[in-house]
């Protein structure tokens, strides 16, 4: 069988664990490829480079990575190209030198603009919001930042206002206090948009136990596992997310695809089994889906499955 | 006992300057000088607070425990597993199972030092890494999120019991059987003891081995009791809980007087200690200080008051020549002996 | 003070033994390919760990090197970006590393600081200004010749028609290079004997004539070059600096450190020991990456070899539990 | 020769051994304690006097031999095995804990306790009441300059020795073992310490006394035990023995006289010191050094004068004072300084100050050849910046040779080395950088007949080769048999000068202690 690696940010991350889960249904369908699942202890990109020289020296066929930076990875994926391993990148990429492809989960202008629109429904047409990301060196959530400022700017949502980035590293008590530290420092606050799942859960958390559910309303980027008891307790009314077993499915596919062969250029429509097609844009990139939005009549339901 | 004017002093310095950075902040931004924000800043700093008197009891035997954060996670972990097998568990078995397996992970780095007269710091760096692995293995990677947590683990630090949080009266437990052992049990005198000079502890027949064992247990034991809490108040468990965190105990101690090299400390200077990482990690937010700023703060305050620390200490020592009339100051060198002739004669 | 003692061979005993066992249990473990690449796991955390080892032998730490590599890299980026020439941002890499190792030691000596706590403050203070200079930002676009220090082989640097012919990378290189003089230093030198005085006795080097606080200020100054000289290979490697670049390697630095035989209390220890608990250390978790390990029990796994290298000799020789006595006699 | 004491024993060892490794420290102890009686244990340095302590105190475990208490045979496993059984000791190195005070040093691991049986907290009160007792007991509470609330680290080393002594007290031994507890008392204080143990021993303890000055045997021990190379080899009535013939059984040959003759070739003025002071330590301390002159400089223990010389070697940055040599004046910022203007300090600390214990013997003695970095011989011990190996065996070989230093090989630690062997490898250190003046700081504290008689020795033969030596010391013998000229501090200042013979012991104790003696006859 092919070895195809799926190398994610690192391990532990339910996210993640569902694109696992993707990929293995894309190699049952395919039929003769093994999956690799494999991911550093912490989120660093040295950690990615040493797993992929020891991919590298496994000779995989290909390697589908989350890069936890879109720079330091090019050299050792360059490294694995001229040995003949094909490297695609699947929702955090890599910069366009070090890879043949890069999925993005979604379209990043779409979620900046579902992030505006998911806060707009809690909070109205004025009102104050502010943002909870993980760590500052995030490459999607800063892009994605950047979208919503962009949207935000547009007459129609003149009423928001943006008053603050806060970053929670993506660790359960940093976000949580940086919740806290919102709620005091913005006492007009509605609205905490956290487009990372560890964020989001403790903005959730925050909100419960400060009793201000109703007053401030948390959404953003978050898994249905991790969401359903906040969305039940009310500090959540909606949030969103690319369905993740979609999107390990179609990156294995797309690997597959060029290790069978195929060629990855601007215009190339590329097979993704079930989920249809990707076709590449100018710098190779393909956007899967718009994200779906989950809300107290759908969570439960997805919850039992990522 | 009387305790030396220096040492309380540089705990009142301590406090005044706790005093000042909220006042200070207060001016800026009034809501941080409220009840409410000060029970928050008390709630954040309890489950430090637990940590830091178990800590204490090692850096006071010259030893340090770096692996208090992955103690609490995998104790944590372990904690909400067991929370999400058997939905019928009672709090009291949780309560027990966190201090017993916390206790363990203690014990396992306490024998390793005496028994094989290991450094305490290689010890807890490779059982840092050990634990922190375990966490993994017991939880295969997944994350046991909100709903998955017991609901008696979420309500634990919720609880308001005479109307403070739960929270606040286990700090003050770990508070007071700190000052209780260290002050008025034998066994905490010989921790103070054996890390001003190991080897004479051995010849005063100070039992050691004992000792340095009931220090890292407990230590373990108020980690372990810690990661239940932790995993309560955030309602997550997952492999990187709390990863780093014992550099902030550490600093913690430090900051309260707590000597890395042993034998010196009090229960509240520690408290003191805790009480300022609270305030600055308190204010950092509410200041809308960048938060890029943070780390670079947290890193210039340590070292301004271990700087401090070691400037109040340098001034002690002893004097031959006598001093002149009116410059008697606190920490007074034994004082000359008297010049009246006693009869007596030598024989050399 | 000897460069080859028993745990010496011990080490070179458990190189062969991993590098056997997974050489016929792991496909192409023993290819030059793998080996060449597994050096990088190792070459740049190395190159810290060897000052690491002079400052642990002299009775001192620096849990601040990987911090100020980061301080390095971005340095270096910053006179990029300001249009200096290579050898220029090489410069300032190097003299970010001289000012972090310096401040440490003034700390350390001036105030008379445990070196343990200093460089706690000191990790904080210069990983969060590089958080407050940089932000969120990456700074990328390092010339050419860098990437081919960080990622070529000697046959690349010399040029060679068949780059196959010489695989061996030039991090690994110069890792060999530094081991060498730093081996050299410590072992052969008069100043290395007084590294040593100074860790297993500094009041009676001080009175000897040693300049003990001189010596000290110099190792953590050196500890800056090495962690400049490392940052630019790992920016070279990887072709961009940010903020948490090389985090956490400080821990591994010393566990090299420790596992090479380097006793943390000072006074003793090898830097041929140093670098063959380097080489262990990389040809093992390379060889358990191979094996798809995951990271984090592969930490787990070398925190257990940490302990366990250190419990084996004591158990083996069978002596009955030493006395804490005989520590302080 | 042998004696069999006029009661039953309380203690008693029989063939007792221990080994360090190779090293057999005690091989086959008897001895036996009596009731009401003081035991002198007198040997050479590393007969295995503080071994045997630590046997019998349970710090160590005895390999081979037996110890019966009241006549049944006992195993300390630990030292509050010992305790428990009434033994206890005053160690050869000071046991302090610094941070706590004199009554928790007192009553450390017993205090009282007080409160329920649930709830048994420490009862500081009467430890504090108790401890002021038992320091009564030892040293006049008007004189001690501390109580019991005092923290240790604000203590003398004499005044620690007290409450060493006191804890002994206190603990209602049956067998109180002291070992050196005088190294570091002054006169007045030793002589208060002999009623002490006259007391101890009129309340039926059986004290076991180790030291290495025998006025101390003579004036309150009633038996003795002769130890050496581990092995008892002599025991007697103190009463019926001569001095002459304990030191040819320590030493297993005679010993004449102990102190060599010291010439008269004085040269002219090498080292010149004008006006050093110190702002707490010591002022005004203005003196002059000739070739081949041994200047002595005596004083009670803390009187500064370790503080002098330290300040002389650039150790001490907050002094200030002229210095000058051959006439130059010399700035000595740091010891470097000093070995390059030709000074050598052998410290009076052996271990803390003056080797490194984890060293070889060699390492240790080339240590400050290769330290100094102007030194001539600096050079010629290594190849430029790299050592030389048989350059530094070489300086070995010569230096173990002169100084007849007792060692296995080159190689073994100094660790290994009995305390007069290991003063010898340090004052090896400074002969190979061959200096102009050195300056020894107690070179003979804590050392025995041999090795101090092997010390004058040297010192003799330092001066016959034109070195200035500068010689601190709280024996009066020593410095009114050696030293040129005396003198005398007091309290941070040179209170008075004595040229050789000038003055007999009492006047110069008087100008030391600042007391006016009355002449009284001996006691
Ligand atoms: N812990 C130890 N390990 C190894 N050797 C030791 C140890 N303790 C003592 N020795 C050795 O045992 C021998 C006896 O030493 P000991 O200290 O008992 O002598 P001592 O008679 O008390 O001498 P001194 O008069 O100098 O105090 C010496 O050779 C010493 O080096
Ligand atoms: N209480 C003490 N605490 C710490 N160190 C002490 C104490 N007492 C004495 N010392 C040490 O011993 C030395 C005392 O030497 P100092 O110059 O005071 O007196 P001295 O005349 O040399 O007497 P001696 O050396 O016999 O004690 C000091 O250098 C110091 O290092
Ligand atoms: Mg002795
Ligand atoms: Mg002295």
């Amino acid at each position: 069988a092919d070895k195809i690696a799926l190398v994610v940010k690192a391990m532990g991350i339910g996210f993640f664990d569902a694109t696992h889960q993707g990929a293995l249904e894309a190699a049952k369908e395919l039929g003769d490829v093994e999956i690799i699942y494999t991911g550093p202890a912490k989120a660093t990109a040295e950690g990615q480079i040493e797993i992929i020289n020891s991919l590298i020296a496994q000779n995989v066929k290909a390697i589908v990575v989350s890069a936890n930076d879109p720079d330091a990875l090019v050299p050792v994926t360059k490294k694995a190209m001229q040995r003949g391993i094909k490297v695609i990148s699947f929702d955090s990429g890599i910069r366009k030198d070090g890879r043949l492809l890069h999925l993005a989960p979604s379209n990043n202008a779409l979620i900046g603009e579902k992030l505006v629109k998911m806060s707009e429904q809690v909070v109205g047409k004025t009102g104050e919001i502010a943002v909870l990301s993980a760590t500052a060196q995030a490459t999607n959530q800063n892009t994605w930042i950047a979208e919503m400022k962009k949207v935000l700017a547009q007459p129609a949502y003149s009423g928001l206002k943006l008053v603050s980035v806060v970053y929670g590293d993506d660790q359960t008590d940093k976000s949580y206090r940086e919740a806290l530290g919102l709620f005091k420092s913005h006492p007009n606050l509605k609205a905490i948009v956290a487009p990372t799942t560890v964020g989001i859960a403790a903005a959730g958390k925050a909100v419960t136990d400060e009793k201000k559910t109703g007053q401030i309303f948390v959404t953003g980027l978050g898994l249905p596992s991790e969401m359903a008891g906040h969305v039940k307790s009310g500090a959540v009314k909606s949030f969103a997310i690319w369905n993740p077993i979609d999107l390990g499915y179609s990156s294995i596919h797309l690997a597959h695809a060029l290790v069978k062969g195929a060629k990855a250029a601007p215009g190339a429509k590329l097979k993704m089994g079930r989920v249809g097609t990707a076709t590449l844009d100018k710098d190779n990139e393909a956007a899967m889906a718009e994200p779906f939005t989950y809300d107290a009549s759908n969570v439960e339901q997805f919850a039992k499955i990522f | 006992m009387t305790r030396p004017s220096l040492n309380l002093r540089r705990e009142w310095i301590l406090l005044v300057i706790i005093a000042a950075i909220a006042l200070a902040v207060g001016a800026r931004a009034p809501v941080f000088l409220t009840l409410r924000n000060g029970l928050d800043i008390a709630n954040d700093s309890a489950i430090l607070a637990i940590l830091v008197i178990g800590q204490m009891l090692v850096l006071l035997t010259r030893g340090v425990d770096l692996s208090v954060a992955s103690n609490l996670a995998l104790t944590g972990m372990l904690c909400a597993l067991a929370g999400r097998a058997w939905p019928g568990i009672p709090l009291v078995v949780l309560l027990a199972m966190s201090a017993g397996i916390g206790a363990l992970l203690g014990a396992l780095n306490g024998w390793l030092i005496v028994r094989f007269n290991l450094p305490a710091i290689v010890v807890t760096l490779g059982t840092m890494s050990a634990y922190r692995g375990a966490i993994f293995v017991a939880s295969g990677g997944a994350w046991i999120s909100d709903h998955e947590i017991h609901p008696l683990i979420k309500g634990l630090p919720r609880e308001t019991w005479f109307g403070l949080p739960a929270l606040l009266w286990f700090a003050a437990a770990a508070l007071l059987f700190g000052a209780w052992l260290l002050r008025w049990r034998r066994e905490g005198r010989e921790l103070y003891a054996f890390g001003g000079h190991p080897s004479a502890a051995v010849y005063a027949g100070i039992p050691v081995t004992q000792r340095l064992l009931m220090a890292y247990t407990l230590s373990g034991l108020l980690a372990g009791v810690a990661g239940l809490l932790w995993v309560g108040r955030y309602s997550i468990a997952f492999t990187e809980l709390a990863s780093g965190f014992e550099l902030t105990v550490i600093a913690a101690c430090v900051i309260g007087g707590v000597s890395i090299g042993g034998g010196v400390g009090t229960v509240g200077g520690a408290a003191l200690g805790v009480l300022f990482i609270g305030v600055v990690n308190g204010a950092l937010p509410v200041i809308q200080v960048s938060p890029f700023w943070q780390q670079a703060i947290a890193g210039a305050v340590i070292l301004i008051s271990v700087a401090l620390n070691a400037g109040s200490q340098r001034q002690r020592g002893r004097q031959i020549l006598e001093r002149h009339e009116g410059t008697v100051s606190a920490s007074a060198a034994p004082p000359a002996p008297p010049a009246t002739p006693v009869p007596q004669g030598n024989r050399a | 003070m000897k460069a080859l003692d028993t745990w010496e061979r011990v080490l070179i005993g458990l190189i062969a033994l991993v590098y056997l066992f997974f050489g016929l249990t792991v496909d192409n473990f023993l290819s030059p390919y793998a080996l060449a690449d597994s050096t990088f796991n190792f070459s740049e955390k190395a190159l810290i760990a060897l000052a690491m080892a002079l400052l642990i032998v002299a009775g001192e730490i620096d849990l601040s090197v990987a911090a100020t590599m980061a301080l390095a890299s971005l340095a270096m980026g910053y006179a990029m970006q300001a249009g200096a020439s290579l050898p220029l941002m090489l410069l300032a890499a190097v003299a970010t590393g001289v000012a972090c190792g310096a401040l440490n030691g003034w700390l350390v000596t001036r105030w008379k600081l445990p070196s343990i706590v200093v460089t706690i403050g000191t990790l904080s203070l210069y990983r969060g200004l590089a958080l407050v200079l940089l932000g969120d930002q990456a700074i990328t676009g390092y010339p050419e010749t860098l990437s081919t220090w960080g990622n070529g082989s000697l046959g690349d640097l010399f040029g060679l028609e068949d780059p196959t012919a010489l695989i061996v990378p030039i991090e690994f290189a110069v890792m060999l290079l530094a081991t060498l003089a730093v081996g050299l230093f410590l072992h052969r030198s008069v100043m290395g004997r007084r590294v040593y005085a100074i860790g297993a006795n500094p009041i009676a080097s001080r009175f000897s004539g040693i300049a003990v606080d001189r010596y000290r200020l110099g190792l953590f100054i050196f500890a800056g070059v090495m962690a400049a000289l490392a940052a630019i290979l790992l920016t070279g490697r990887i072709g961009s600096t940010r903020p948490n670049l090389a985090m956490g390697w400080e821990l591994d630095a010393i566990t090299i450190v420790i596992l090479g035989g380097v006793a943390i209390e000072g006074g003793r220890g090898s830097i041929v020991g140093v670098a063959l608990a380097a080489v262990l250390m990389g040809g093992f978790t390379f060889a358990l990456g191979m094996m798809n390990v995951a990271g984090i029990v592969m930490s787990m796994i070398v925190g257990a070899l940490l302990i366990v290298s250190m419990v084996l000799p004591r158990w083996l020789r069978r002596r009955p539990t030493p006395k804490l006595a005989a520590q302080a006699t | 020769m042998t004696s069999t004491p006029a009661k039953p024993a309380l203690l008693t060892l029989r063939g007792l051994h221990k080994r360090f490794g190779p090293t057999h420290a005690l091989r086959g102890v008897d001895l036996d304690l009596v009731p009401g009686e003081a035991l002198a244990l007198i040997g050479e340095n590393g007969a295995g006097k503080s071994t045997l302590v630590k046997t019998l105190t349970g710090v160590h475990q005895p390999d081979e031999g037996e110890i019966r208490l009241d006549d049944r045979a006992v195993r300390f496993a630990v030292a509050q095995d010992a305790q428990a059984a009434g033994i206890v000791a005053v160690h050869q190195e000071t046991v302090m804990f610094e941070e706590l005070t004199a009554a928790e040093n007192i009553f450390i691991g017993r205090q009282p306790m007080k409160g329920p049986p649930w709830l048994r907290v420490i009862d500081w009160a009467r430890m504090n009441r108790d401890a002021q007792a038992a320091l009564d007991q030892v040293v006049d509470r008007e004189t001690a300059g501390f109580t019991s609330t005092t923290l240790v680290r604000e203590l003398s080393l004499a005044q620690r020795h007290l409450i060493e002594i006191a804890r002994a007290l206190s603990q209602q031994a049956r067998v109180v073992i002291l070992d050196e507890p005088t190294a570091a008392l002054s006169q007045a204080e030793i002589r208060d310490f002999y009623g002490i143990v006259r007391g101890l021993k009129a309340q039926g303890v059986a004290v076991l006394f180790i030291t290495h000055k025998f006025d101390e045997i003579m004036a309150v021990c009633d038996r003795y035990v002769v130890l050496r190379d581990g092995a008892s080899v002599g025991t007697g009535r103190i009463d019926e023995a001569q001095e002459q013939q304990l030191v040819a059984l320590m030493a297993g040959r005679e010993i004449a006289d102990i102190y060599p003759p010291v010439a008269d070739r004085r040269g002219p003025t090498v080292l010149q010191v004008h006006g050093l002071s110190h702002p707490t330590e010591f002022a005004d301390v203005s003196f002059e050094l000739r070739r081949g002159e041994i200047l002595g400089f005596y004083g009670l223990v803390g009187a500064g004068r370790s503080e002098v010389m330290l300040a002389l070697m650039g150790l001490n940055p907050d002094a200030s004072g002229e210095v000058r040599i051959d006439g130059k004046t010399i700035d000595i910022r740091r010891p470097g300084d000093a070995i390059a203007a030709g000074l050598a300090y052998v410290p009076e600390e052996r271990q803390r100050q003056g080797g490194i214990l984890g060293f070889s013997v060699r390492h240790n003695i080339s240590l400050a050849g290769l330290a100094g970095p102007r030194s001539a011989i600096g050079q010629s011990l290594s190849r430029g910046p790299w050592l030389s190996a048989e350059r530094e065996q070489g300086l070995a070989a010569r230096m173990i040779e002169r100084l007849r230093i007792k060692t296995a090989s080159q190689d073994t630690p100094l660790s290994g080395l009995s305390g007069g062997n290991q003063q010898k490898v340090v004052i090896a250190k400074w002969l190979g950088l061959e200096p102009r003046i050195v300056i020894l700081d107690e070179p003979t504290k804590g050392i025995d007949v041999g090795a101090k008689q092997a010390v004058y020795q040297l010192i003799a033969e330092m001066v016959e080769q034109g070195l200035a030596v500068i010689l601190v010391s709280s024996e009066l013998p020593e410095v009114m048999h050696l030293a040129h000229r005396t003198i005398v501090m007091r309290r941070g200042r040179p209170v008075a000068e004595f040229a050789i013979g000038e003055a007999d012991a009492e006047t110069i104790v008087a100008a030391a202690s600042g007391l006016h003696l009355q002449t009284e006859s001996a006691t």
